[in-house]
């Protein structure tokens, strides 16, 4: 079992996310960089929190033209696990992978606090360990984390069960309190919360650990299968 | 040489919340006889292309796939023909 | 702007270098020791050189009589950063800087940029960024342009660290009306290092290439160094030349770089230094001065990001994100190929030269040709007097406070500013990027693990311009002697400090005095308490319209965990705990904030300090931590008994029930040397068996919401949902 | 009523790190013809006011007391007369 963990020029969660992959999960993991152009022989890639390319068009939205793209693309297609965390998921809805937006959150200021969340999909393969409905606490940390979707997406999404985790006291005006979401398919996800940095009792709860137990989870069965 | 205004603006569905500060902000400044705030991006570009059409086409993709997002962004475009770029 | 080369006569007669903070007398000094006139680019460098800044003319004199060596100190003061060895062959880098002119123009930049500079000192030494604090003043929030500074800086701030990927894991805010218009902006940067990797800035070994590095240089700051070398008047508010901007993604990638230099290819490099204050000029001059060599740089091939950029506007430029590097001949591509795979510029502009000149080529003539020397370590030092302030010669004891009602001033001290939750700031900083931080913003001190060890550091930033207002030496010492009880209060030994020395003009006597005394008080608490000076940076001329502000040195301190399972925060853990009280309790309230808060003012004699007890307290409270007896530490500060004991009460959601022979002013005493600690029940026999009776058992700690308090004269209850209320909207109230 | 549309722009001498990185997005989208980016704030004010003088002298204090930083950025905009108000 493989995993990737991307690295943007900007990223700085990259080391996080592939610490919690190796260390915590025990998941062999490399940092890939986004100037690469393949993903082969990976079961999971991550795109990791940061400020790539420095953020300072809109989030994410440089980094949608890395090279690494396409790659990454294709592996979503084929049914790859994907997870995108912070400015990963901002990346991952920039580059088309997942619908909608994330804006300036409410306040026009970064925020970086705990936030409770309610699991509200267990049937996902980053969410699998949690139980329905568990209310779990992950930090959050950015100034752009306010989902928007229009109706019609919205609708469709919350129709098609993608939305994973909910925030309990939005902190940020994310519409229909969004703080994670799957593509249609199921396969990509995308989430504000850090889970990456919620592994290790030392630094002040395991709450992420569900969402790595989960994927180690699924690709186990997948390989069984 | 072609240079090319672009404006990028929230759909107007999409609450604005940078807008909504200076909405506030206005009001604090007992500027109560503002009605409307709309905040958006401005960029100019300084392209070389063969002819107008070349460089609307250019310029709206580059619009399309960077300047904007279109999930909740519109944008719109003026070209005017330049003669020469100051360095 | 286009500026105007006058010829060397010219010079002599228009004197345009008072404009740039030079004298005549340092004109003339300048001049006589070059043997001819300077011309526009030499007298230009010099006006950057011996500024305060970066020359240090007036300071130094003081800075010198700090104490900056024990057996952990590997490098001391005169780098970009000093450097403490930890053990298991790693060391901590660490140096705070004040940005406190560029924040008050452009606050939010001047911010950003001031962590900026702060990050480039710690890893120019080859050192991993791994932690930032910050210490802000500024004036009271009732003032809308205060209000707005505090926006903006805590915004740029956390624009820089939080983008740059450095979590940001304590500071300090105050608020007093000395900092309406001259805000503090101070920054620290914390990194850690393999202990035989140090580098240092050094320009050695004729033939060998200087390299740029990093972002193009354009006009933005010129003349910097000497604006925060001078005073603000209001009408020099329109002065917006020195404005920088910060570059967060630029300076990752040249953090990434230099860093692989300094670990992949140390055989190439020789030093390598920050452009900071005074930009090329000062890091180069100081690189070639500290190795004893010459150098001549060509100015056509330094990255330029505007045209028609004159010698003098290159070289004094304070454009961020850059270095300057030494590297041997015949090894340049390696290094610059480095920084191409990180998308950076990297240029040779110049060699170390074989005499010991610093030249200067522009478009094929030589523009400046001095002695190197003649900028760095010849430049003036002024053994300036000091002189007592009249203030504190017959200081005019107010009466004691009288408290009327003990819970409604209780109430109110927990809704003062500067005593009030700052959580609604900090939390716009990322404190967790690294997943390293071990405790968060919010109790004594942030805590952050070393990888690959079992060892943690604890660091933390404090200063008090009211006590030192007060009387300085004794002030100064005060606030080491709170940094290392906040490190302590953490489970830390305290190991060393850095500081930013943020005073008033210091041409003035008066103001010399403040900075002369208070160094005295300085020096004493680091001997006293074990914890040397290993970097800092100097702030004067803080001043609007001629007032000074407070004095305040802003002390940053690191402390050393061996063991993290010690590491203890300041929130009440259990019910049935037992509370004790370290150390005794005075009639303390000169310099405090129940004194500004009840009589407006800040006056008297400031109450004593007995660092010899403080130490004797301080090692109880780490010997009891570390012997596993402690659940819960705090120190007594601001706002006394009163404040620390309902912060630990709202931080772990518990109540408690006290009974103290104090009386109800008592309460809000800012005595030193305190701490208070909850012990498990079980454990309070052996805790009180081993600190003896420096410890005073209080109470226990209660599943209540109430504080439950019984004094010398009263009893009474503090409700914790109204304590709470009090305490975390005073912020946000304000800045609504 | 008046409709201002208000551009502010960092000025020439000020490092404009986010025009740089879509200079650098464009050349990795091949767009090697493009020359130059400015990126800058618009905005859409509309606003009642007694005459265009009036509202000009508003506009102007509006912008440097609040939409521009004018230690770094300048401004400039354009009044329209407009007869109605879309709400
Ligand atoms: N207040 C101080 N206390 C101790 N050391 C100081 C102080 N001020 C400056 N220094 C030391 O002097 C040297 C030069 O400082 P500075 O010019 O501020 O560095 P930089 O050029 O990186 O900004 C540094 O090593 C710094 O640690
Ligand atoms: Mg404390």
């Amino acid at each position: 079992m493989k995993a990737a963990v991307i690295s943007f020029p900007g990223s700085n969660c990259d080391q996080d996310l592939a610490w919690a992959f190796q260390e915590i999960a025990g998941i062999d993991t490399d940092i890939v960089s986004a100037s690469e152009t393949t993903l082969a022989g990976y079961d999971i890639v991550g795109v990791p929190g940061g400020f790539s390319y420095g953020d300072y068009l809109r989030s994410g939205a440089i980094a949608s033209f890395s090279p690494i793209m396409p790659a990454l693309k294709a592996h979503a297609e084929n049914g790859g696990l994907v997870i995108g965390i912070c400015n990963g998921f901002q990346i991952l809805c920039e580059a088309g992978l997942l619908p909608g937006a994330l804006q300036w959150n409410k306040s026009l200021s970064f925020i970086c606090a705990p936030e409770e969340l309610a699991v509200v999909n267990t049937d996902t393969p980053f969410s699998n360990a949690y139980e329905p409905e568990q209310t779990i606490t992950l930090p959050i940390a950015h100034g752009e984390g306010n989902y928007y979707a229009d109706p019609d997406t919205l609708a469709k999404l919350e129709a098609n069960q993608q939305v994973v985790f909910r925030y309990r006291d939005n902190p940020n005006g994310s519409l229909n309190d969004i703080a994670g979401l799957t593509n249609a398919a199921g396969n990509v996800l995308g989430m504000m919360p850090h889970p990456e940095r919620a592994v290790e009792a030392l630094l002040g709860g395991t709450d992420g650990l569900g969402v790595f137990e989960s994927l180690k989870q699924e690709v186990l069965a997948n390989a069984a299968r | 040489m072609f240079k090319a205004s672009i404006y990028v603006n929230y759909k107007p569905s999409v609450l604005d919340p940078k807008a909504e500060a200076i909405k506030t902000a206005l009001k604090r400044m007992d500027y109560d006889n503002v009605e409307s705030v709309l905040f958006g991006k401005y960029f100019e570009l300084v392209l070389a292309a063969k002819d107008e059409q070349a460089a609307s086409a250019q310029v709206d993709h580059i619009c399309d796939a960077l300047l904007a997002n279109v999930n909740m962004e519109t944008y719109r475009f003026e070209l005017t023909e330049i003669s020469e770029v100051k360095a | 702007m286009q500026r105007v080369e006058l010829d060397p006569q010219a010079i002599k007669e228009q004197k345009p270098y008072l404009d740039w903070g030079l004298t005549e007398e340092e004109y003339d000094r300048f001049t006589s020791k070059l043997g001819r006139l300077p011309n526009y680019t030499e007298i230009g460098l010099a006006s950057g050189m011996w500024s305060e800044h970066c020359a240090y003319k007036y300071s130094k004199p003081v800075l010198k009589t700090f104490w900056t060596k024990n057996d952990r100190v590997l490098m001391g003061p005169g780098e970009g950063a000093g450097v403490i060895d930890i053990g298991e062959g790693k060391a901590v880098v660490f140096k705070a800087e004040s940005h406190n002119h560029p924040s008050a123009v452009e606050p939010y930049e001047g911010a950003a940029t001031g962590v900026g500079g702060i990050i480039r000192d710690i890893f120019s030494i080859g050192a991993e960024p791994i932690a930032l604090l910050d210490s802000l003043s500024f004036g009271e929030l009732d003032d809308p342009h205060v209000r707005h500074l505090v926006d903006e800086v805590v915004a740029g701030i956390g624009g820089y660290g939080n983008s740059i990927g450095i979590p940001t894991v304590g500071g300090e805010t105050n608020f007093d009306p000395t900092y309406a218009r001259n805000p503090l902006v101070n920054a620290m940067c914390v990194g850690v290092m393999n202990k035989d990797q140090i580098q240092r800035g050094r320009a050695a070994g004729v033939g060998n290439a200087i390299i740029y590095v990093g972002a193009k240089t354009g006009r933005d700051g010129i003349n910097g160094a000497s604006f925060a070398s001078s005073e603000f008047a209001d009408d020099k508010q329109a002065d917006r030349a020195a404005v920088q901007v910060g570059d967060p993604f630029m300076e990752k990638l040249l953090t990434d770089a230099c860093l692989e230099v300094t670990r992949q290819h140390r055989d190439a490099l020789v030093g390598m230094q920050d452009m900071g204050a005074a930009g090329l000029i000062s890091s180069s001059v100081e690189m070639a001065d500290k190795a004893g060599a010459g150098m001549a740089l060509d100015l056509d091939l330094i990255p330029q990001r505007e045209p028609g950029m004159i010698p003098f506007e290159i070289m004094l430029s304070e454009s961020q994100e850059r270095m300057l590097l030494c590297v041997r001949a015949g090894s340049e591509q390696e290094i610059i190929d480095v920084f191409t795979k990180y998308g950076l510029d990297a240029v040779v502009c110049g060699h170390v030269i074989d005499e010991l000149r610093y030249k200067l080529y522009h478009k094929g003539d030589l523009v400046c040709d001095v002695p190197v020397s003649l900028l760095a370590s010849d430049a003036p030092i002024y053994h300036q007097q000091g002189e007592k302030p009249a203030r504190l010669e017959h200081p005019v004891a107010p009466a004691m406070p009288e408290i009327t009602d003990v819970q409604s001033t209780w109430l109110a001290m927990l809704g003062q500013s500067t005593i009030a939750d700052k959580s609604s700031l900090y939390r716009r900083y990322d404190a967790q990027v690294k997943t390293n931080t071990v405790v968060l913003p919010g109790s004594d001190a942030g805590v952050v693990r070393i990888r690959g060890t079992h060892k943690a550091l604890a660091m933390t930033t404090d200063s008090n311009g009211r006590y030192l207002y007060l009387n300085p030496q004794r002030g100064g010492a005060m606030v080491v002697a709170e940094a290392a009880r906040n490190l302590v209060a953490s489970g830390a030994e305290p190991i060393g400090i850095t500081d930013c020395l943020n005073y008033g003009d210091p041409t003035q006597p008066t103001h010399f005095y403040e900075l002369a005394e208070s160094a005295k008080g300085i020096t004493s608490a680091c001997k006293q308490l074990n914890t040397p000076v290993i970097s800092g940076n100097v702030s004067l001329y803080n001043e609007t319209n001629g007032a000074a502000i407070h004095p305040t040195p802003m002390i940053g301190m690191v402390g050393l965990i061996d063991d993290l399972a010690t590491v203890t925060t300041s929130g009440f853990k259990n019910a049935g705990d037992v509370i004790f009280l370290v150390g005794e309790t005075g009639d303390d309230f000169n310099g405090t904030e129940l004194q500004k808060m009840l009589q407006g003012q800040i006056a008297g004699e400031l109450f004593p300090l007995d660092l010899r007890a403080e130490k004797a307290n301080q090692d109880a409270v780490l010997g009891a931590i570390r012997s596993g007896l402690v659940s819960a530490a705090h120190d007594l500060s601001i706002g006394g008994f009163a404040v620390a004991l309902t912060e630990m009460a709202l931080q772990g959601n518990l109540g408690a029930d006290v009974t103290l022979n104090l009386t109800n002013a008592q309460l809000f005493a800012e005595t030193q040397g305190r701490f208070l600690l909850t012990v498990p029940a079980d454990k309070a026999a052996e805790f009180s068996a081993q600190v003896g009776a420096l410890a005073q058992e209080i109470g226990r700690v209660t599943s209540g919401d109430q504080l439950h308090v019984q004094t010398a004269s009263d009893a009474f209850a503090i409700d914790l949902t109204a304590a709470r209320a009090t305490y975390e909207e005073a912020i946000p109230c304000h800045m609504k």
